[in-house]
């Protein structure tokens, strides 16, 4: 099966770790990733305004364009999803901003939502299975402990992003035991990090960070995992426990990246 | 299909005496509007609407027909909206069949408790008939009563 | 000639404000057949029933019409006026221009027309009315009572007192309901297992009164005073003749890792178990699931220690079926599961813990003895935080529970000062949104806990809870304050919605008793008619019907009784007159409405007819028995022939009012 | 098989097996040949025929004749014999008063086939195997006898003889069957394109009730539009009448019972395709309610009678291309 | 003069008036610390009409925008939609831009993602 895949501006540039490794590894497991020609940036962050149109647009663009290649779209950076699901479900929930958007976009079929988006990790789950990718795992993590960081873009509003668990999410600990590693709980794993105020307030932001990874610390992880770029950035400035992108992990296990933890 | 602005449609709903028909009184009282057009006949259940009755009232000048009944599994007399869902699916079937707009004829599932869905299901029900005009295809030619 | 009165009510405001019930009076008046119209300001009071049953007398209807509320409302007092009057009571007709009319519409000429129209309907139903008379049908004098929890128990004490036998279904090994689990009740303070077990044991006692414990029920059939009912009764696999409750199969037995229910899974049973000392029937069961014996047919330790010889691994599930006059749903409720609420970290730390598994914390007979002790390391706790409002008043079902639960307000303020009466070296933080204490000697009860206990009432909620270093870290608001607290806290203890027990639902259906969105039982009126259901014959007691505390629940319990003895005094009940009835020269005998019949009211029989040239011949034909016959009109429209049709709702009784619609 | 038909029912009558026989006798044409009740054994030899034209389902005469004194011999065809089981699942026909001889059946002919494959004036149609010998005033001539088949034999659903107490030919075997296909390209019509059809059909309708006096289905003891208590009572007197009302009354009265035997639309005077309303009512449930064969067997009930909790909606119907 | 109450609720499209004044939002704000009004007083601020002293507050700019007070609110009053109105009422205004663009170089460093900057951008400036 191929599917639509949209990297994203920060996975050409910071994060080309995540980027880089999450198609190393999904190659490795059968599953193709196309990126959708001529992709533009997904707008960072969902514009909460209802009469917000034109900022929306571009999501709405990788979102058609999935829909004319007959694909389901694939996102890996935790913002990008966040913000083309929650355009995708406006397109299919909110009537105003669906005839603005045609309108606007002219396609020829207008588009109402129907393009599945999936995040990465469920594709790994729902099409790889956890059960078959422990199964091509080559150089298990075990004993490692690894606290799972999933932060608030993929889980919140549950509402619109229907990942996960909002507050007891399973996904990446599921992941994490599939590749032989311990997943480790902690209850601030669905806390902010101090996302984008970290450009403003980098002490404030670092302090959220910290109460994280203390957390994290204190349940007893070695090692912290994400799938955001601005995660990772503020979890590196202000968290006192290593952090690293959860396509690292993968590449390792299936044997495609050198390295240890 | 012109919208006919002066259009009032004439509406008839079959009611079941024990959840739909007192779902439209709890819309009365909570005071939820619904249009006039709608007129209301209490049955026992939603299984004694005749086809006959539906037919009837097109014939005689309606221009949409719903039957409200008690939520499947909640029926007062066990099983009673099973035998209505069979005979209304097939019915409007064949109505469907016949080229009668598939729009005009409505099952709906209203419990005591659902004055809003009741209001709600009124006001769109009206709003469609008001949408697909007049009724034309269910009079019979040669029983027209001017 | 009919001779039809037509009675336009104002209903005050409520109907004349929106509708010119004079313009109505007058333009029905020329309806054809009506000799009389009129219009009054209230004509369900005793003035508008004289007016009626006067105008009967003085013009000689045959027929009724009045324009007032819902017959749901008062189809029933009308029929009795005009019966006063010598009038048949089901040559009446009600339309409906209050609910369906005057309370939807604004504009008084719309809302005039529409009543016109819906008078016009109940005129030419009028006209086609035949008078009706009401059959009667026996009343078993047997009650049902299902959940044997201190609603069904309470019931069925006073159902018995007055003489009748009652059953009482439990589905449990026990009786007693949650009210065993309960440590103290609000608001005295005596414990619950005191006030309780003797209602227990009064109950088994009772002559009157048949405990089917563990057990459910299957099917449900007939109708008010002739139900039939099928109970399963499942294998507990041990004889509850010969078992003599002594209990030492339970501590023999080797499987010893069972979670225990009745402490909620904060201690472990054996796989053969008394659920508690007081259990009654003080009985052993098996749990098949655990049971190695049942499992692989390996152990049967318990058989060799019981002296009574009860132990019957072969026992199987027994079904019961019974004659009942009444019965009485007191299915109860259950706490929400807290899967929705993890940022309360329930599912994360062993020391959060729902105010249900506090009560077993706190009692003398529960995992800890009535010692408070933190489940993770059996420490004594210093800082409790109580969490109200979890999962209640909530915004659609996504997000947990529209209503308020009720109880919880009371038993967090009971936990709390018990907490600190007990151990007075504890801090104890209850995060309240309202704090809701209507109830006889409630609010004064909250207000000792915050005045003389010292318990820390802060209006504000939880936001987080993180478990770290062997502390519960609680970050919450305090609103009045202006601040956001963060506790470091041994135990946060969470006020869980409560919810209609699982069972009720599919109940429900078998009862043919209807439910609200939430899955508590309708109640026939809000106001009058609390402890019944719409449905006859079923009756309501306890939690099933809404969030109850005990004093609430029994009283219902008793209310429900007194409406069941009511019933049972009775030695018959007049039946429904609008019942199906054949027209047996058009019945072909084919049995299609035979078998559409949810209550088997239609039987056959061959019936001699005059065929031509003085010829006769012997057809099949249906009868319907009225006494069972409760109305529905399946068998009318099933019928190819048009032969069925249903008094009250005939075919023409229906087109008329279609074609009075429609014109 | 006319002479073996025509021999076992002299021979019923003449054993004393039978007091009467229900066969088919020729009317004032050749092919037009109506039901006939026979109580002697020169009757039957001088009167009774069985030929390509014998296509009326006889079942329906069995609720009046089983009621008389006596057994009556009956002679039915596969599909006639599955009304004879769906009348005996209604109660409607005496089965002991009855001796039912299964005939096979090969397809029966009609008159309008021959018409329209040029043949004026027929005098005579003789079977040969496979073909039909044809006379008519100004030839001779031999036709495959499928080219002859009424309409309704194109699609035939069966040719098993259900419940007979002897066999005249062999027991026959379900066939497949495209019965649906004309239901089918309706339904693939638009709403327009149907209701034109049908009003187009539908107002060619006279109300002769010919369709329902010949419909095994529709054998009331007395029916709903001669009911005046029904609100719905025979408007064919009348100067207006309701053709929609009767027409889809009758067809959902039928709904579930009705075999399909397609005599509703053999007997119509203006050629109306009325068996495409049962059809469709068939169709449907089939589809929604799972296979269902009225008259099939004695066990099954029939979908109007029963449910299941997980039935359909109403809203789930979407013929053709309509809906958005 | 603008009616910011009004236009504030149409911009959100949130209904102040679902709320029950729980403060969950607050209880579980992380940017409690920085924020002169707290969630629940921005509902209620709006419910009251008080959006223009909303509008002066610096608190506009911390919210992290990471939808715990959405996920967690009762009654799904949906705060952070509102704060966004209330920022967005003044970025949208002539000269009331949060951040400029010019801004921007000074607070950069080397691993900063640039979605970091965009979304700055896009929540301080009307320009995006």
């Amino acid at each position: 099966m191929t599917y639509a895949y949209f990297p994203g501006c920060t996975l050409k540039t910071k994060a080309v770790d995540l980027d880089k490794w999450g198609r190393a590894s999904m190659e490795a497991l059968g599953v193709t990733l196309e990126e959708l020609p001529q992709w533009q940036c997904c707008g960072a962050v969902y514009p909460l305004a209802k009469d917000e149109i034109a900022t929306r647009l571009s999501s709405v663009r990788a979102l058609m364009a999935a829909r004319d290649q007959g694909r389901p779209l694939v996102t890996l950076c935790s913002a990008c999803h966040h913000v083309i699901k929650r355009a995708n479900y406006d397109l299919a929930h909110d009537e105003t901003f669906r005839s603005r958007a045609n309108a606007y976009l002219a396609p020829q079929t207008p588009y109402a939502g129907e393009t599945q988006v999936l995040h990465y990790l469920e594709v790994l789950r729902d099409v790889v299975g956890f059960d078959n990718l422990a199964k091509q795992v080559k150089n298990p993590l075990t004993g490692v402990k690894i606290g799972a960081y999933y932060g608030c873009l993929l889980l919140r509003p549950s509402r619109q992003m229907a990942f996960d668990d909002p507050e007891n999410p399973t996904i990446l600990e599921d992941f994490l035991r599939a590749i032989g590693a311990e997943p480790v709980v902690y209850a601030q794993r669905n806390e902010c990090c101090g996302g984008y105020v970290t450009l403003e307030d980098a002490g404030f932001a670092r302090s959220r960070a910290a109460a994280v990874a203390d957390n994290a610390a204190a349940r007893g992880a070695q090692l912290l995992t994400t799938a955001c770029p601005l995660c990772l950035y503020n979890l590196r400035q202000g968290g006192s426990v290593r952090t690293v992108y959860f396509t690292e992990l993968l590449a390792q296990a299936l044997g495609l990246k050198e390295g240890q933890l | 299909m012109q919208v006919n602005e002066t259009f009032t449609p004439t509406i008839v709903a079959f009611c079941c005496n024990w959840c739909s028909y007192a779902g439209a009184d709890l819309s009365g009282t909570n005071r939820l509007q619904y249009p006039a057009n709608v007129k209301i006949i209490r049955i026992p259940c939603s299984c004694r609407l005749n086809p006959m009755f539906i037919l009837r009232a097109f014939q005689r000048g309606a221009d949409g027909v719903i039957l409200c009944g008690c939520h499947p599994g909640d029926c007062h007399y066990t099983t009673g909206n099973y035998y209505a869902r069979r005979r209304m699916t097939l019915l409007f079937s064949l109505l469907d069949f016949m080229g009668i707009e598939r729009e005009r004829t409505r099952v709906e599932w209203v419990s005591a408790a659902e004055g809003a869905k009741f209001a709600a299901t009124m006001n769109d029900f009206t709003q469609t008939i008001t949408r697909l005009g007049p009724n034309r295809r269910l009079e019979d030619l040669r029983c027209k009563v001017e | 000639m009919q001779r039809i009165g037509v009675f336009v009510c104002w209903c005050g405001s409520n109907i004349a404000a929106t509708v010119d019930v004079e313009t109505v009076a007058q333009t029905l008046a020329k309806e054809p057949g009506v000799v009389f119209s009129t219009d009054y300001q209230y004509m369900c009071s005793q003035a508008g029933q004289e007016l009626i049953q006067e105008a009967i007398r003085e013009h000689r209807l045959t027929g009724v019409v009045i324009c007032s509320c819902s017959p749901r409302m008062h189809e029933a007092t009308f029929r009795k006026t005009v019966e006063k009057a010598g009038l048949n009571p089901y040559l009446l007709e009600i339309a409906n221009i209050r609910e369906q009319c005057s309370w939807i519409h604004k504009d008084k000429l719309t809302a005039t027309q529409k009543a016109v129209i819906l008078g016009r309907a109940a005129i030419a139903k009028v006209q086609l009315n035949a008078p009706l008379t009401a059959g009667k049908s026996p009343v078993t004098k047997r009650a049902l009572v299902i959940g044997g929890g201190i609603a069904g128990i309470q019931t069925a004490l006073d159902i018995a007192e007055a003489g009748f036998p009652v059953d009482i279904v439990e589905k449990k090994p026990t009786i007693g309901g949650k009210m065993t689990q309960i440590d103290k009740t609000f608001p005295t303070l005596d414990c619950a297992a005191c006030i309780l077990t003797p209602k227990m044991v009064d109950a088994s006692q009772n002559e009157n009164i048949d405990i089917i414990s563990y057990a459910q029920v299957e099917k449900v059939q007939g109708f008010v005073g002739n139900f039939s009912v099928t109970i399963r009764k499942k294998a507990r696999y041990v004889d509850e003749h010969k078992c003599t409750g002594c209990g030492l199969c339970t501590e023999k037995c080797p499987q010893k890792k069972v979670p225990n229910e009745f402490n909620l899974g904060l201690d472990n049973r054996r796989a053969i178990y008394i659920p508690f000392a007081q259990a009654v029937p003080k009985v052993a069961t098996i749990d098949p699931n655990y049971c190695a014996m049942l499992k692989s047919g390996k152990c049967g330790v318990c058989a060799k220690v019981c002296t009574a010889g009860a132990i019957d691994y072969k026992q199987q599930d027994q079904l019961i079926t019974r004659e009942y006059g009444a019965i009485v749903v007191a299915t109860g409720f259950e706490p929400i599961q807290l899967d929705k609420f993890d940022e309360f970290a329930y599912s994360q730390s062993p020391d959060v813990v729902t105010s249900l598994e506090f009560e077993r914390l706190m009692n003398a007979a529960g995992p800890t003895g009535g010692t408070l002790l933190r489940p993770s390391d059996g420490k004594h706790p210093h800082t409790l935080v109580f969490v109200q409002c979890v999962g209640s008043r909530c915004d659609g079902a996504e997000k947990g529970k529209s209503y308020c639960s009720k109880i919880c307000c009371m038993y967090t303020a009971k936990h709390a000062m018990l907490t600190r009466e007990k151990y007075p070296d504890t801090e104890v933080y209850v995060f309240y949104i309202d704090v809701r204490t209507p109830g006889k000697n409630f609010d004064e009860f909250y207000r000792r806990a915050v005045e003389e206990y010292g318990v820390h009432y802060i209006k504000g909620m939880v936001g987080k809870v993180t478990p770290q270093d062997g502390k519960l870290k609680v970050q919450a608001s305090d609103l009045l304050g202006g601040r956001q607290l963060r506790i470091d806290a041994d135990m946060v203890i969470l006020a869980a919605a409560i919810e209609p027990d699982k069972t009720a639902r599919p109940l429900a259906t078998m009862l043919t008793a209807s439910m609200d969105t939430n899955d508590f039982f309708t109640e026939a009126h809000p106001k009058l008619r609390p402890v019944e259901s719409p449905t006859a014959g079923i009756f309501l007691s306890g939690a099933c019907q809404g969030p109850k505390d005990i004093p609430e629940t029994v009283a219902q319990a008793s209310a429900a009784a007194a409406k069941v003895i009511g019933l049972l005094v009775k030695d018959s009940l007049t039946c429904n007159p609008c019942t199906a009835k054949p027209d047996e020269l058009m019945c072909n005998g084919c049995s299609s409405c035979e078998k559409v019949c949810p209550y088997g009211a239609i039987t056959y029989v061959d019936k001699s007819f005059r065929g031509p040239n003085r010829t006769t011949l012997i057809r099949r034909v249906a009868q319907v028995n009225p006494a069972v016959c409760q109305g529905c009109g399946a068998c009318t429209v099933a019928c190819p022939s048009g032969a069925m049709d249903l008094l009250g709702f005939s075919n023409q009784q229906i087109l008329a009012e279609v074609d009075a619609i429609c014109r | 098989m006319q002479s073996r038909v025509i021999e076992k029912a002299a021979s019923l009558l003449e054993s004393g097996a039978c007091t009467r026989v229900l066969g088919w006798k020729a009317g004032a044409f050749f092919y037009d040949v109506t039901p006939a009740v026979f109580t002697c054994a020169q009757e039957v030899r001088e009167q009774m025929v069985f030929n390509p034209f014998c296509g009326a389902n006889l079942s329906k005469y069995l609720i009046a004749e089983s009621r008389k004194e006596g057994r009556i011999a009956v002679f039915l065809k596969p599909c006639d014999t599955f009304s004879f089981v769906q009348l005996q699942k209604e109660h409607r026909i005496a089965r002991d008063k009855v001796w039912a001889v299964g005939v096979q059946c090969r397809g029966m002919c009609d008159i309008d086939s021959l018409k329209e494959l040029g043949l004026k004036g027929v005098t005579a149609v003789e079977e040969a195997e496979d073909d039909l010998r044809v006379t008519t005033l100004y030839q001779e001539k031999t036709i495959s006898r499928k080219e002859a088949l009424s309409p309704r034999c194109h699609t035939c659903k069966s040719r098993k003889l259900l419940d007979c107490d002897e066999l005249i030919g062999d027991q026959g075997q379900d066939l497949p069957s495209s019965r649906f296909a004309q239901v089918e390209a309706l339904e693939a019509m638009t709403p327009e394109e149907r209701f034109a059809f049908w009003r187009g059909e539908l107002s060619k309708c006279i109300r002769c009730n010919a369709c329902r006096n010949v419909c095994p289905a529709c054998s009331c003891e007395k029916c709903v539009f001669d009911n005046p208590n029904s609100g719905v009572q025979n408007k064919a007197a009348a100067s207006s009448f309701e053709e929609n009302l009767f027409h889809i009354i009758r067809a959902f009265h039928v709904a579930g019972r009705c075999t399909d035997c397609g005599e509703c639309t053999r007997v119509c005077p203006q050629h109306i395709p009325l068996h495409l309303l049962n059809r469709k009512f068939i169709k449907d449930m089939n589809e929604f309610y799972g296979p269902y064969q009225a008259g099939g067997d004695f066990d099954a009930k029939p979908p109007m009678l029963a449910f299941t909790l997980d039935d359909p909606e109403a809203s789930i119907i979407t013929n053709g291309r309509d809906g958005q | 003069m603008t009616d910011w109450t009004n236009r504030v609720q149409e911009i959100s499209g949130v209904n102040p008036r679902k709320c029950m004044k729980c403060g969950k939002c607050t209880a579980t704000c992380p940017a409690y610390d920085q924020m002169e009004y707290h969630p629940h007083q921005f509902v209620d601020m709006v419910c009251t009409g008080r959006v223009e002293e909303l509008m002066a507050s610096k608190g506009i700019y911390t919210c992290l925008g990471c939808f715990a007070c959405v996920e967690r609110c009762p009654r799904s009053v949906e705060p952070a939609n509102l704060i966004e109105a209330v920022r967005l009422a003044v970025i949208r205004q002539q000269g009331g831009n949060h951040m400029k663009p010019d801004q921007i170089p000074g607070l950069l460093n080397e691993e900063l993602p640039q979605q970091a900057i965009t979304s700055a951008l896009r929540k301080y400036s009307k320009g995006g």
